[in-house]
């Protein structure tokens, strides 16, 4: 789903540490409101991504949208206010970004997905439970295309009988079926002896003997 | 313009459907004008892609696709009025929570209002037989009722040509034997694309789709011949 | 109830489809224009869509799914976009106002619009807590967090999100008219909810 | 606690489910130990709701259901790793992006873990002589396949008896024997409600369904007169 696997030095390197790296960074970026330092630290950030070892093609395609939003944040502060601050405003931004995609492009998907669980962990005592949230963002994946597909049989059947185009006619069948759907495939998920409440915090059922 | 003939033909030429770089169909070359056309073959060997030409639910690639002096690559809204679609799972077609209000809903786009409205849609639950569902909700019917209102909602369009993908494939034996009576009835020319060999015994003519071809064309007995030779190899 | 574990499933499994359904909706291409870099996008339908039909809760929960996903770097975002940086970027405002949109939209719309008894009123409670939930909140947080990661003045960020109010209006609109038409036809959802006509 | 038996029967005693004030099922007395067991009936007749009370999908509002000592009221998982349950769509029953991912969700379930996890998931994708499907993504399978990978995913938790309910609708005549000939070679027990009359004529016991109770228990000959009585009435 990511596409390639992460490849390069950063790839080795745990991700809860690179997210910590991240968090610290986000922060010395906005302490630090000074052009040269701006600079280096937008050299460090491009040297991350280009440590990815991600195709020159993919990362252009990547970060075309991100250019062109600090392109349209630099016009307007040049316009508004000091060159100064336009600079710094935009390669605060532009590091900041490229950090991220740094952190991301070296970081296997399930890699990700494992860090989360572990953060989520002690949402258990809010009465969540981990086991089930791997379960959403797994399921998450494999719908996407499913109501893709589904969202196009409903289309044509409505081209079929005359109708262009009405959003409240499509997304109600849509709607429907995905939720019935979804009921049966919660059954499937219990014929295959799911467990939502993990035995040590069911609330213990009343013990007739 | 001239008024259109009652039923006219639909006429494929030189029809090639093109998906992600692989041919779906290839070369097809197909004149219908039969009351009762039957399409067999197995999975994903092109039927569905067929019969969605016929209504310009695709188009084609290359060749032309016609309906009467039609072509669906230009005039596909006025086509889909001559050419109605019931589809496998009744559940994409029905759009509103009740069932008059679900097929009054096409014959509203066609611009008609109030008791002209409602008498069409009366006139085509009748004929159906299925005016006891009138007020229900769409989404509560069994799935045999949620099939008949399909029909209902297509028929109501008054096409001269339905056309059929799978419609018999979540029903029971007397749901399917009243869907088959029902289509066996119609005055319209009706196209049905099925794996229930015995429901189309009948018909005048049965084409047998094999990996993106027209592999058979002929009397219903030697086509399912043809089918069960290349299902069992 | 018995067991109480097949009701929690179909929870987990509620969430998961919605959330998907909102990423779903960012395969249609977003359209930038005006002053600020954010795009228009139809996922906040999804996000309305989601409260109004699974209530507070569920409805803040998947979409917590879909940007969780999107923190690990899937592209499920309008114009195929993910990573921690969208987060930084300019709309990740919106982004965080998301979740507490669809709670807000659920509140209001179980506890309140749903109660309704005439069509009318409720179609109007329903729009209004659409409204509040899914503009009002989700402006809340993205102005400012616009304005202070790209450096723009409040009142640029401000004026920028005025390009958002018509299509977000009408987001508003289709939401509500498909959410009340769902649940009509499919009452167990916001389980002890008294609709008209039952 | 004793070992239990191998293949443990299934007895349903005085079995009655209600849904929104109608019974659905009535007063059911029933003993399953055959080896093949199919179950018919018109739409609706509650066949799904039968079948589904075996692994605790559906509990009995009256009456009780047990698998070998255990009843499906108290320990729903452990009768669960019994019975496995094959789903009519396959789509809703495949829920990881991966097929391999999808055939180890339920082993996981049972708490394996590491090699004893894939050497348990490779086993069933080679029974099934479906290996190569191992790394696809779940959503570009075939309707075929995707029955397949279903199965699978029941197959690898090892029950002791398999239902199926509709497996067949989606599937033509070349999966659909493909898929017959896999469940007439299983070792384990097998429960099939069916549509498809042809696919059962060799069973040792059939039952026929009709408005909530069993109308027929017996040869499969006899059902299916029966079934064509009824459905023709
Ligand atoms: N939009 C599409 N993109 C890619 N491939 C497609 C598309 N539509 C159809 N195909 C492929 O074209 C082939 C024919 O599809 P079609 O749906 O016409 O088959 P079918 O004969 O109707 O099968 P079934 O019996 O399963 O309904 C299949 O291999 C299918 O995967
Ligand atoms: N949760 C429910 N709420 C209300 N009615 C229900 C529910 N589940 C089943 N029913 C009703 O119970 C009856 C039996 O349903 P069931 O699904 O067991 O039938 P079936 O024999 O499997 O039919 P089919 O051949 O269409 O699959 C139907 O009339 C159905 O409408
Ligand atoms: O895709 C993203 O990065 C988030 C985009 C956020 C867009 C905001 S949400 C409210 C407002 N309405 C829109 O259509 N777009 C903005
Ligand atoms: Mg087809
Ligand atoms: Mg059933």
């Amino acid at each position: 789903m990511n596409g390639s696997r992460p490849g390069g030095p950063l790839a080795a390197v745990p991700a809860g540490c690179k997210f910590g790296f991240l968090f610290v960074a986000s922060i010395v970026l906005y302490a630090v409101p000074h052009v040269p330092a701006q600079v280096a630290f937008f050299v460090l950030a491009v040297t991350a991504v280009l440590l990815t070892r991600t195709p020159l093609r993919r990362l252009g395609r990547l970060l075309l949208g991100l250019f062109l939003v600090v392109g349209i944040v630099f016009a307007t502060l040049v316009l508004t206010s000091t060159w100064e601050a336009a600079a710094v405003s935009a390669l605060r931004l532009l590091s900041l970004c490229l950090f991220a995609y740094a952190v991301t492009l070296s970081t296997a998907f399930s890699e990700m997905l494992a860090l989360f669980e572990t953060l989520l962990r002690p949402t258990r005592h809010l009465g969540l439970n981990s086991a089930q949230i791997s379960l959403a963002l797994s399921m998450t994946i494999r719908f996407i295309p499913e109501i893709r597909s589904q969202y196009l049989a409903i289309r044509e059947a409505q081209f079929a009988r005359g109708l262009h185009n009405s959003p409240v006619a499509v997304l109600v069948p849509l709607l429907v079926r995905t939720l019935e759907s979804a009921q049966e495939i919660s059954s499937a998920i219990d014929a295959r002896c799911y467990d939502s409440a993990p035995p040590a915090r069911r609330p213990t059922p009343p013990v007739s003997d | 313009m001239p008024p259109e003939p009652a039923n006219p033909g639909i006429r494929l030429t030189g029809v090639t459907v093109t998906r992600e770089g692989t041919d779906v169909l290839r070369d097809v070359d197909l004149t219908l004008d039969e009351h009762r056309i039957a399409v067999i073959g197995l999975n994903g060997s092109g039927k569905s892609t067929l019969v969605r030409l016929l209504n310009a639910l695709v188009l084609p690639t290359r060749g032309t696709v016609r309906v009467g002096e039609l072509t669906t690559a230009q005039d596909a809204k006025r086509i889909r009025r001559q050419v109605g679609f019931v589809f496998q799972n009744p559940e994409n077609q029905i759009v509103m929570p009740l069932v008059a209000e679900d097929i009054a809903f096409g014959v509203k786009n066609l611009g008609l209002r109030g008791t002209e409205l409602t008498d069409r849609v009366d006139a085509v639950l009748d004929r159906l037989g299925i005016t006891h569902l009138r007020d229900r909700e769409s989404y509560t019917l069994s799935g045999g009722e949620k099939q008949m209102v399909a029909l209902a909602s297509v028929l109501v369009m008054e096409p001269s040509t339905v056309v059929f993908d799978e419609p018999t494939t979540m029903l029971d034996r007397r749901n399917r034997r009243r869907l088959q009576r029902t289509i066996d009835h119609l005055d319209q020319r009706a196209i049905v694309v099925t794996h229930d060999l015995e429901m189309i015994s009948a018909y005048e003519r049965t084409l047998v789709v094999h990996e993106g071809r027209i592999a058979f064309d002929g009397e219903p007995a030697a086509a399912l011949d043809f089918y069960c030779r290349i299902s069992d190899s | 109830m018995s067991a109480d574990s097949p009701q929690t499933t179909q929870n987990t499994v509620l969430v998961a489809v919605f959330a998907a359904l909102i990423a779903a909706l960012g395969l249609v291409p977003p359209i930038t224009i005006g002053i600020v870099p954010v795009p228009i996008t139809l996922q906040t339908l999804g996000v309305m869509l989601a409260g109004a039909l699974l209530g507070p809760v569920r409805g803040m929960l998947s979409v917590v799914v879909l940007e969780v996903l999107v923190l690990a770097g899937l592209p499920l975002l309008a114009g195929g976009r993910g990573g921690f940086g969208v987060f930084l970027g300019p709309t990740g405002g919106y982004l965080i106002g998301w979740i507490p949109a669809a709670l807000v939209i659920g509140f209001l719309v179980q506890h309140w619009a749903l109660r309704q008894t005439r069509p009318g009123t409720r179609f109007a409670a329903a729009l209004l807590s659409v409204v509040v939930g899914g503009i009002g909140v989700i402006y809340a947080l993205g102005v400012p967090w616009t304005a202070v990661v790209t450096g723009l003045p409040l009142s640029t960020s401000l004026l920028g999100s005025l390009v958002f109010i018509p299509g977000d209006l009408l987001k508003a609109v289709v939401a509500t008219a498909v959410a009340l038409n769902v649940h009509r036809s499919y009452r167990r959802l916001l389980g002890g909810v008294q609709t008209a006509g039952r």
